[in-house]
Parts: C-alpha cells; structure tokens; sequence
C-alpha cells in the first residue's frame, strides 16, 4: 500500500504488453533483430558492472584500509607509477573495447541493411501526428497506426514534412529519424503478434509527447484484410454523410490539429464555424462556407486565420469529393 | 643590473625583442609571385578545365596562402610552435572537412550497394518532386539507373 | 632546495613592459602566441562557411554554376590585387617597425606612410565591395527569401538564393574583419604617432599585421571559389 | 624538494590581500586582477546555477505524474530548453576555467597574473552580455528549441531563437578569449623551475580544456550565426524548405558540442587529481599518463561527434568509423579512473569534505563512463538514442563528473579562496545527500531509458510512473544536499569560521605557498620551483614495504 502511493499504480496491472512488468528486467522483443540486440545489451551490461564491482571494489578497500590512522599521518607509499600495469590496464579494455564495437557493428550492418523483397511502407511525420501509407495498397492511409503482418521483412522509408521527428518502436529496438526534405529507411521483422507503442523521439514542438502511435503486428491474412478495409473510404449503406464524415475526420488525423469542442490547437477549431465570420491573417474577412471548407482541405495554406501559422498539408489526392462532401456535412453538424 | 629567469632559464637581455628581419628585395619578390599567380589563376578560369578547375584553383590558391603565411607572416622564420599552431589548425579544419563530406557522399552507399535502393520510384512524391539533398542527386541516380537497367523506372 | 631570487625589474627598464611580465621577449612572445591562437579561431570560423559553400557545390553544381556567373569577375580580381599589395605595404610597416631605432622621426614616419597606405587599399576595398553590393542589390540577387533576380530577367537554374546567401555571408563576414582591421589601424596608428613602435617595441604593429594577412588569406580562397572556378 | 617559494619565514609584515588591496566598487567592475575574476565568475556561476537548478526541480517535479499536470506542453519545453541553455552555456562550461581556473592557474604557475589581464575582464563582460540576452529570451516569447537548436525547429520556432543564437554567439566569444589567454599563460608565464613535468595535474587539465576551447568554440560561432541569419534571411543551407540540409546544422553543431563535452568535464579531471592526491598524502600514480590523457581526449574529442548522429539520417558507413572512433576515447578516460584509484592504495586518506566528494566522483564518473559504452556500441545506441538512457549517461558524466569535482574542489580550495574554513559538518552532510539523491535522481533514468522512455516528454505513458517517481523523489534530495553544500561554504563568512590558515591541508602545489587569501600580485617573490608539486613529505623515501 505505502509502496503504491510511492510509485504510483503497479505497472503489472496497466494491462499491457509493451512493457515490461518491471523496469528493471528486459524490455519484451518483438522484432528479429531485438532479440540479437538484447544480447548485445546484456554482454556489455555483464561488462560494465564486472568492470564497475572491481573498481569501486578496489577503492573501497584502499578507503578503509589507509584511512588515516587516528595518531597522525602514517608514511605513505612512494610508488608513482607503473609501466607494466598502465600497459595491462590500457591494453586490455582496449581488447575488450575492440570486441564489442564488432559485435555492434556487425549487427548494426544487419539492422540498416532491408532485404530487397521486404514490404514498403512509407512515414511521414508531421506536427504532431505520423501519417502511414502502403503503396502497395492504393488508398490506404492510416494517421498514428502502423499495421505490419507478422514474420515478413517491413522497410519504412520516412520523411517529414515540417520538423525533424524521430520514428521510434522500443520493442523492435529501432530508430530512425524523419527528417524534412530526404527519406531515411528503417526495416524490421515483427516476430510476435500484439500492440506496441510507437513514438517520437526527435524534440519537435509542444506536442511532443503526444505524437505516440499505435503498432499493431497482425498475421498475415488479417493484415490484408485491415488494409483492404482501411483502403475503403467510401459511405456506408445507410450512412448520413455527416456519420461518413466524422469517419474520414478520423482516418485522416484531423484531430491532431483541429478540436471538434471549441479550444484552439494548432489550427482552429471545428466546432460552430460553419457560416461564422473569420479574420484571415491578412486582415481580410471570410465567410466559411463550403467553398472556403473545401478549399482550405485542398489548399489549405492559401487564406490562414489569424493567430494560427500556415503548416497544414494538403489533402488533395486524398481526399475525393465525396470525402470532401462528408466533412463539410460533419462540420456543419458540429453545433 | 638583475638576472632574470625565465621558465627556468637565465635570460641576457631581458629588454629587449629579437626577430629575423627579411629583406626588403625579398618582400617585393613575394608580392611579385602572388601577383603573378592571380593573374593565373584569373585566365585559367576562362579556359573550360571542367571538374580540373576546382583543383588548379585551389592548388594555386594554396602556393599563394603558403607565401603569404611564410613570408609576410614570418612564419618559416618564427617559433616553430606557431607554425604548429597553424598547422595543427588546418588539420582540424580538415577532420571537419572530411568527416563532414564522408558523411554526405556516403549517405547512400549501404543502400546501392545492397540493391536496396527504393527511392528512385518515389522521389516523384505524387508529383511533388523532393527538392533538395544527395538523396536526389540526379548524376548519382542516373549512374544508378545505368549499372541496374532491370530496375530503373519507366518514363524516367 | 630553492634559489632566492630578486626583482626582475632592475636596470635598463622597458617603459613598455608590463608589471606581471620579466621581460620583453616575454611580453612579445606572448603577445605573438595570443595572436596566433586567435588566427586559429578565425581559420576555423570561416572554415565553417567554406565547408557550407562546398556541401552546397555538391548538392547543387549546376545552381552554383549558374549562379557565379553573374559575380563580377573583373572587381573580385581587383580586390585580389588590391588586397595583395595592402598586405605588402603591411609586412613593410611591421619591418619598418623591428628596424627602427626608438624616438627616431624618420623611422616613425616611415611606419605611418605604411600603416597609411595599407589604410587606403582597405579603403579601396570596401569601396569596390559597395559597387559591387549595389549592383547586386539593384538586381535583385540577395540571399535567401529576399532573392528576387528572376523578377529582374535573370533566369538562373535551381535555388540560387542559396549561391548569393553563402556569397553575402561569406563577403559580408570577410567584410567585417577588414573593418575591424582598419579600425585597429586607426589605433596603431596613433601609437605610432605617439612613438610607441620600434625596435625594441613592436608587437603591436607585428599582431596587426598578423591579423591583417589573415584576412588577406581568407579572401585568397574566397575570390577563387566565389568568383572564378566552374 | 617540492613546489616552495624561496623564504618561508614572512617577514614582508601583513600585506592586504586582493579582497582588500583596493576599494570600491569600480575597482571590482574594472579590476584586471585574475583572482577577483574568478570571483566575480564564481558569484555568476552559482547564482546560473542555482536558476538552472531550480529549473531541473520545475520539470521533475511535472514528471511526477504521467498526465500534464502542473505546466502547460509549452512552458515545459521552455524549462527543459532553458534549463540545458543556461547549465551549459553559463554554468558548466565558464564554470571551472572561469571561476577555478582563473583564480588559481596563475598562482600554480607562479605567475603575477595571466599573460593578458585586460582581455581577461574583456571575457567576463563579454561572458555577462551573453548572460543577459540568453535571459532576455524569457521577456521575448521564451526559447523552446533544446539547447541544441536543432534546424528546422529553430529557424521555424516562433520563440526568441534568434536572440538565444545571438546570446550563445557571444558566450562563444568569452569562451575563447578564457581558453586562448591560458594557453598563453602556461606557455609563457610559468615562474623558475616550473617545468612540463612538474605542472599540476589541474593546470594539464584547463590547459587541455583551452586547446578545446580555441579550437572548437569557433565552429559553434559560425554554426549559430548561420542559424540567426537563416531565421531572418533563410539562406537555405540548414532549413530544408530554402533548400538546405538540417542533418548539416548537426554536423555543424556536434563538432563544437562534442569537443565541448570535454570542455565540461576535462577541467574535473584536474580537480580530483590535486584532492585525491593531497588527502591521502600520495604522489598521484602516473602523473604522465594523467596528463598526456588529457591531451589525447582533448583530440580524440574531435573526431567523434558523429555519434550523436547515428539515427538522424548520416549514412550508416559514417556512423561505423564514428562509432569506432568513440570507443578510442574511452581507452584515456579509463587510465584516469585506474590511476585515481591506484593513486589511494597505500596512502593515508584523510576524510573530510573535499575528499568526499573525490571519492563520490569516482562512483559516478564511473558509471557515466560505463554507460558511455553502451551508447558507443552502434547498434545498442540505435535503441537508446534520444530515450532517457541518455539523459542519464550525461548527467552522470556532467553532474556526477564536473559538478561533483567543482563542488569538492571548492571546499577543497575554499580556505585558499576566503582564508576561512567551511563548515565540515555540513559539507559531509552535502555529500551524502547529494550522493544519495544523485543516483536516485538519475539511476533510475537508466532503467526508464532501456524500457523506450523517450527525452523531453512533458507527459508520459503510466508503465513509466513508477521509475519517473523516484527519480523526482531523488531530485529534491539532490536539491537539499546542494542548499546544504551552499550553507556550508557560507559558513565561512560567518564570525564562528576558523581561520584556515596559509596552507592548511599541508599541499605542495604553489597556490597554497602564499598568503590566504592571495596578496594582490599573487607572491611576495617569484617562486623557484625545483620538483613535484606531488612530493608529500609523510611520502616514505626509504623503500619500505607499505601495507
């Protein structure tokens, strides 16, 4: 009870299995080469603490051997150095040193280098939200979710299209950054199926620490399946195309930036604008209708509101004009 | 009069400075050659030398600092842990240099080598080209497309 | 066991000797080795712009090939030249300085005509500088975001306002040290006029000097890289 | 015999010391006196200190829980921002070559001053104008880049990026100015005797820290003017919208930072050599490999900046020679840690505040140096980049490294610097808090870095609570043992202090040769130095066997 309301609630309760139920044990391994890099990890820490014990051993056991004695200062030895020793005590963590950067190098060459028939996926980062596309899947888009099938060799080529963001998975133990302008790739192969945290490790604004995604690693088949399904964005029988509309609000990520309850984020709220009044940031005065609705989506940097910056992307491409017809229903629907 | 030490040393004439002295003939000689070499180096900019003219520029750019350096910075004549200095200096200019250009002329260099190379076809971007960066480097891609024919992209 | 030592100030004393120093060579030596540290602060400053203007060669060949084009080739020369000989008329200053017998007026004088003309080539170069500055100016070819030259008929592949954002900062850096240096002429100078320099004295005008070539040195591979080279 | 000046009998009757050798307060602003400097720099970095201090409380204390639940996102991002800015760009670095380093490196050279004393005032002011503009950020919109100014968050940011720029290029300046007039002092001004091989090892450390200083603080000048002129011109060669590269502003930026990084924690190196060996009366065991390491950090320092790149986007063959190139920075650094704790066996270790904290730096520089290791090995670093594993490593080698020898080294000079003793009741109590709440604090950041907690989170995800609790219940630990070292060293102001005398713990190096505190020109005479300053006189010279 005293040692929950010191460490807050037991992780092992939280439910999830992106963590380990202890911070001190291993984080769990869900790619290929994870596994490798855990033993990596665990060599050096073995390293590290046998190298740690013996030298803190040593200078415990000079402390309390020639403290000074209580009389007065005793002679004190005259050794001022040993070449025999600085060799051995240079040579032999230089061995060691040498040891580990191959190791680490020899997976590091296995971790950047994808095998040519891995599936493309391509990331694209974004205040504050990741945007994944499967080209090998026309239309299918996810924001903040990455579905990767499991036992097959995935390359993420990334980019960004503001700020340097970092694409970073704990349990595959890889990392890439996202940087404007280039692409970077980064593969993996998923060894074990479930829901893993996906984050921004790049320093990349006020939301920052929101920019956390989801990876789910399905097998095979469902992964065709989710794919084929998020592919599809079209309404459904039955639906209003207000319903249809808050389904492509989703699927394309707008709620990173715009509330659909009155606060201001990076870009302005949803909520009651339709047939208001807006001041641009030139000055002038706009009626938001659905002309202004839609060529904000497709244009959106050509009349900004004042008070918010220029750095929504287009969606042009992406959205059809039955996508389209379906937000400005929803955004009128927002009382 | 006192003696004076210094760094441990005795010193003899602790008032007064000594320096080599050049020549004025020697001076005039000096400004003759890197008069000479601008004046090279200006005509040889409108012969066509291609990629060779970075290097003959440079080359003469450099004859010129060296005299500069060594004659009018008395550096042949001076401390030697001067002419450390500024050579210890030029090294680190060229650490920065070099590690710096390594990196970026070897930004892609696991990725042609493995056949991995995927950015051909999508630096397209849906019509957006990527405007910037070796990644982009079009000599680099074309070389590419030419070693691996079977893969270059259609209509590129 | 230790020596006893005694005051190093004694005898024929230095007026220009500073209280924490024993003795000119000293003083000098020092004065010298600060400079030439300094010297290497510079080297490494400016070599950070150089390293950007070749990163940019090399992203961008065709853009800096384009771009340097419409550098004035004949006024860079000119600088060139004009930077050259102010460095000559400065080693001759700093000579005239180490062969000059102290309190003597011909000798002063003859550091004060250096000194003055090394000025003047200052003067002439940053006069050059401004025409060229205007030209540039006046079509539109300035760095970065205010780069308007294609609105002017210019019609220069890529993204040349990188070529005339690193050509701005780089003159414009290189600029400033020649200002600094004829400021600190100015100050020499007047010490010069006061009698400070002769051979018994002359790390003043020698640091000048030093600072002096050294922006004569930068511009040595400016004026190449900038102006001349395809 | 050792470092002595010639007479010991001071017959020269009392001569003011610097405190009292003038007055006024002109005669402080103006002073190029080395030692009222230091002073003066010390009063400066404590107080950057303390702000930056009450700061890192600020954002623990957010991290308590994993909601946002005592700042907003952006007011969090410019605590971390600030708290980085103002720790290492006017504490850690001007902190030991500005406030211990001008204080004493002339005096253990036996020198009058530096070689130049005016350009030294010149590096204090210049050192307080970048003071002033990095603090003026907070008046203008606040700085939420990071410390490291990453493009191109900085030239897009809407905070006062470019004024901390500016302000960062200034403070470049002092930093030049310090580290080129102590070359230039250990060059020239060395008094009688006092050879390469008889130098403390403290002057080998800020004497490699100023080589560093020269040579790398130049390139971060440039690097942050071409970030100031890119937010206002947008020149294009960091901000890719113009056209430019930002993993080039890294390169930039790391072939200063990196360097820089040894700018910190070098001039610690030479603090702990001169308290292990004077409080344990021990001849410092390989005083060559000490210094010569020194050295080849300070060079090896500069060609392996590419490590902070692994994940950013530099090809991987680059990282590869990096990565290896890192490792060879660890072979010096660790004969360091090897000679310091060979220097303890067979001495007589006297156990009081100075030499706490000696023996404290060697547990958490240690560990910092260790867990160096994992971040070099390429692959592992992949997984640990950016993540709070590397948050720890450097506050385990810049707190546990620098900030711990800083702290000892000023008890340790403290009777040097005000004539009076400290409070050793409270200096010891310090140690152990700060002991304690120093690995709590940190400690445990490594476990959360290994479980994927990624850096400058204001929120976080709950299975991270646990770790992040403890580690902001060590932070005020850590924060009490700091009040109580400040309490103790202003015990010596009090009327109650001990005189300490001229040379109180019996050393042999020449600043503890004069008066304390030092007269206005340091020595009644110039000293002659004819040996070591490490040849303790309870040093057996008979051959005795030692246990």
């Amino acid at each position: 009870m005293l040692l929950n309301l010191l460490l807050g609630p037991d992780p092992a309760l939280l439910g999830t299995d992106a963590m380990s139920a202890s911070p001190f044990s291993l984080l769990p391994a869900a790619s290929t080469n994870a596994q490798e890099l855990d033993n990596i990890y665990v060599a050096v820490t073995l390293i590290c603490a046998l190298s740690f014990v013996l030298l803190i051993g040593a200078q415990v056991y000079f402390m309390v051997k020639y403290k000074k004695p209580a009389e007065g200062h005793r002679k004190t030895s005259p050794i001022t150095h040993s070449g025999k020793l600085e060799f051995w005590w240079s040579f032999i963590p230089t061995l060691i040193l040498i040891a580990l950067f191959v190791w680490g190098e020899t997976l590091y060459m296995k971790m950047v280098t994808p095998p040519s028939d891995a599936v493309n996926i391509r990331v694209t980062g974004q205040k504050w939200f990741w945007t994944v596309e499967y080209p090998d899947v026309p239309g299918a888009i996810l924001t903040d979710e990455l579905i990767v099938p499991k036992d097959v060799p995935v390359r993420l080529t990334l980019t960004s299209n503001d700020v340097i963001h970092s694409f970073y998975v704990p349990v595959f133990r890889q990392k890439k950054d996202a940087v404007p302008g280039r692409y970077s790739n980064l593969w993996f192969q998923a060894t074990t199926v479930g829901t893993y945290p996906l984050f921004c490790t790049e320093y990349c604004g006020d939301q920052h620490s929101t920019m956390i995604g989801k990876v789910h690693v399905v097998e095979r088949a469902e992964f065709d399946a989710r794919l084929a399904e998020a592919a599809k964005l079209e309404p459904g029988e039955g639906e209003s195309m207000a319903d249809f509309g808050a389904r492509v609000f989703d699927r394309g990520g707008c709620a990173a930036c715009h509330s659909i309850d009155g606060s201001a984020k990076t870009g302005p709220t949803l909520k009651g604008k339709y047939g208001a009044q807006e001041v641009l940031s030139d000055g002038s005065t706009v009626t938001i209708d659905d002309n202004y609705i839609r060529e904000s989506i497709l244009e959106p940097n050509a009349k900004v509101v004042q008070g918010f910056t220029p750095q929504m992307p287009s969606f042009a491409g992406r959205f059809d004009d039955r996508a389209i017809t379906g937000l400005i229903e929803y955004i009128k629907s927002l009382k | 009069m006192s003696t004076v030490y210094l760094n441990g040393k005795l010193v003899e004439h602790p008032h007064e400075v000594h320096h080599h002295v050049s020549p004025v003939p020697q001076y005039v000689a000096v400004l003759g050659a890197l008069l000479v070499l601008t004046g090279v180096t200006f005509l040889v900019s409108f012969a066509d030398l291609g990629a060779a003219s970075l290097t003959v520029a440079m080359f003469v750019a450099v004859i010129k600092a060296s005299l500069v350096v060594g004659y009018f910075m008395h550096l042949k004549y001076d401390d030697r842990f001067h002419l450390f200095i500024f050579l210890g200096t030029i090294i680190f200019v060229g650490l920065f240099f070099g590690f710096t250009l390594f990196d970026l002329a070897s930004r892609d260099a696991i990725n042609d080598e493995q056949r991995t190379f995927t950015r051909i076809e999508e630096d397209t971007n849906k019509g957006q080209p990527m405007k910037i960066g070796i990644d982009n480097d079009l000599a680099r891609r074309a070389a590419y497309d030419a070693k691996h024919p079977a893969e270059a992209p259609e209509g590129h | 066991m230790s020596t006893a030592h005694t005051d190093a100030h004694g005898g024929e004393h230095n007026p220009h000797l500073a209280h924490h120093f024993d003795t000119m060579e000293q003083q000098a030596g020092a004065a010298k080795l600060g400079m030439w540290l300094f010297l290497a602060t510079e080297i490494l400053m400016f070599s950070g712009l150089f390293l950007a203007y070749f990163v940019i060669r090399m992203f961008y060949p065709e853009m800096v090939l384009g771009a340097h084009e419409h550098l004035n080739k004949f006024a860079g020369g000119l600088n060139t030249v004009v930077l050259l000989v102010s460095s000559w008329t400065m080693a001759m200053a700093v000579r005239s300085a180490q062969v000059g017998k102290p309190n003597n007026q011909a000798d002063i004088a003859k550091i004060k005509a250096f000194l003055a003309m090394t000025f003047a080539c200052g003067g002439i170069f940053m006069v050059v500088k401004y025409f060229e500055y205007s030209a540039k100016f006046a079509h539109g070819m300035l760095p970065g975001k205010f780069y308007t030259a294609h609105l002017h008929g210019y019609d220069i592949p890529g993204l040349p306002h990188i070529f005339f954002g690193i050509y701005f900062v780089m003159t414009g850096l290189h600029g400033v040290h020649v200002l600094v240096g004829m400021a600190l002429m100015v100050w020499i100078y007047l010490r010069a006029v006061r009698g400070d320099f002769s051979r018994q004295n002359y790390a003043g005008v020698e640091n000048l000097g030093l600072y002096w070539h050294i922006v004569d040195l930068v511009w040595i591979f400016l004026f190449p890289l900038l102006y001349l080279v395809k | 015999m050792s470092q002595q000046p010639a007479h010991h009998d001071n017959n020269h009757g009392e001569e003011p010391n610097f405190y009292r050798a003038k007055r006024g307060i002109m005669s402080w602003l103006f002073t190029v006196d080395h030692k009222r400097l230091g002073v003066m720099y010390l009063a400066s970095v404590l107080l950057f200190f303390l702000v930056a201090g009450i700061l890192a409380i600020f954002l623990r204390t957010e991290l308590l829980t994993p909601a946002a639940d005592y700042v907003s996102a952006s007011t969090y991002n410019q605590l971390f921002t600030l708290h980085g800015a103002i720790m290492v760009f006017l504490f850690i670095i001007p902190a030991t070559p500005g406030a211990l380093g001008n204080i004493f490196l002339p005096l253990m050279l036996g020198a009058k001053d530096v070689a130049f004393p005016r350009l030294n005032l010149l590096s204090f002011w210049v050192y307080s104008v970048a003071a002033v503009m990095l603090l003026c950020t907070l008046l203008l919109g606040g700085l939420d880049t990071g410390w490291t100014f990453y493009t191109p968050y900085s030239t897009s940011t809407g905070t006062a990026a470019g004024l901390a720029a500016l302000g960062v290029f200034v403070a470049g300046f002092s930093s030049i100015l310090t580290g080129l007039n102590f070359v230039v002092t250990v060059h020239r001004m060395r008094a009688p005797g006092q050879t390469w091989d008889r130098l403390p090892l403290f002057v080998w450390a800020i004497y490699a820290t100023a080589v560093i200083q020269i040579l790398a603080t130049p390139v971060l000048a440039i690097t942050v003017l071409l970030v100031f002129i890119e937010r206002f011109l947008g020149i294009g060669i960091f901000d890719p919208a113009m056209g430019g590269d930002p993993v080039l502003f890294q390169h930039f930026f790391w072939f200063y930072s990196h360097p820089a990084v040894y700018i910190m924690i070098l001039p610690g190196f030479g603090i702990i050599s001169e308290m292990i060996t004077v409080h344990s009366r021990k001849h410092i065991f390989g005083y060559k490999a000490i210094a010569l390491s020194s050295v080849a950090i300070a060079v090896i320092s500069f060609v392996v900046w590419g490590h902070h790149l692994f994940v950013s986007g530099q090809s991987e063959v680059a990282g590869i020679v990096f990565s290896f190139l890192t490792f060879a920075v660890a072979v010096p650094t660790a004969i360091k840690v090897f000679s310091w704790v060979a220097t303890l066996y067979g001495g007589s270790i006297v156990y009081n505040t100075p030499m706490w904290y000696a023996l404290m730096f060697l547990w958490t520089f240690t560990i910092g140096g260790l867990t160096g290791v994992y971040l070099a090995v390429i692959a592992v670093d992949v997984h640990l980049h950016d993540t709070y594993f590397v948050v720890a490593h450097f506050h385990y080698v810049m707190m546990g490294g620098l900030v711990v020898a800083f702290i000892g080294g000023l008890f340790h000079w403290w009777p040097k610097i005000t004539g009076r003793f400290y409070n050793e009741a409270l200096g010891k109590l310090s140690a152990l808090l700060v002991f304690i709440g120093f690995n709590v604090t940190f400690g445990t950041q490594f476990f959360l870095g290994h479980q994927g907690m990624p850096r400058r989170y204001f929120a976080y995800l709950p299975e991270y609570e646990a770790m992040h609790r403890i580690s902001t219940y060590g932070s005020w630990i850590l924060a009490a043992g700091l009040f109580c070292a400040l309490f103790g060293l202003l015990a010596a102001f009090s009327k109650n202090a001990k005189k300490a005398g001229n040379n109180p713990w019996n050393a042999m190096s020449l600043e503890w040769q004069t008066q304390s505190p030092p007269i206005e020109h340091n020595f009644h005479e110039t000293p002659h130095v004819t040996g070591s300053p490490y040849d303790f006189p309870e040093i057996d010279k008979s051959g005795g066997v030692h246990h």
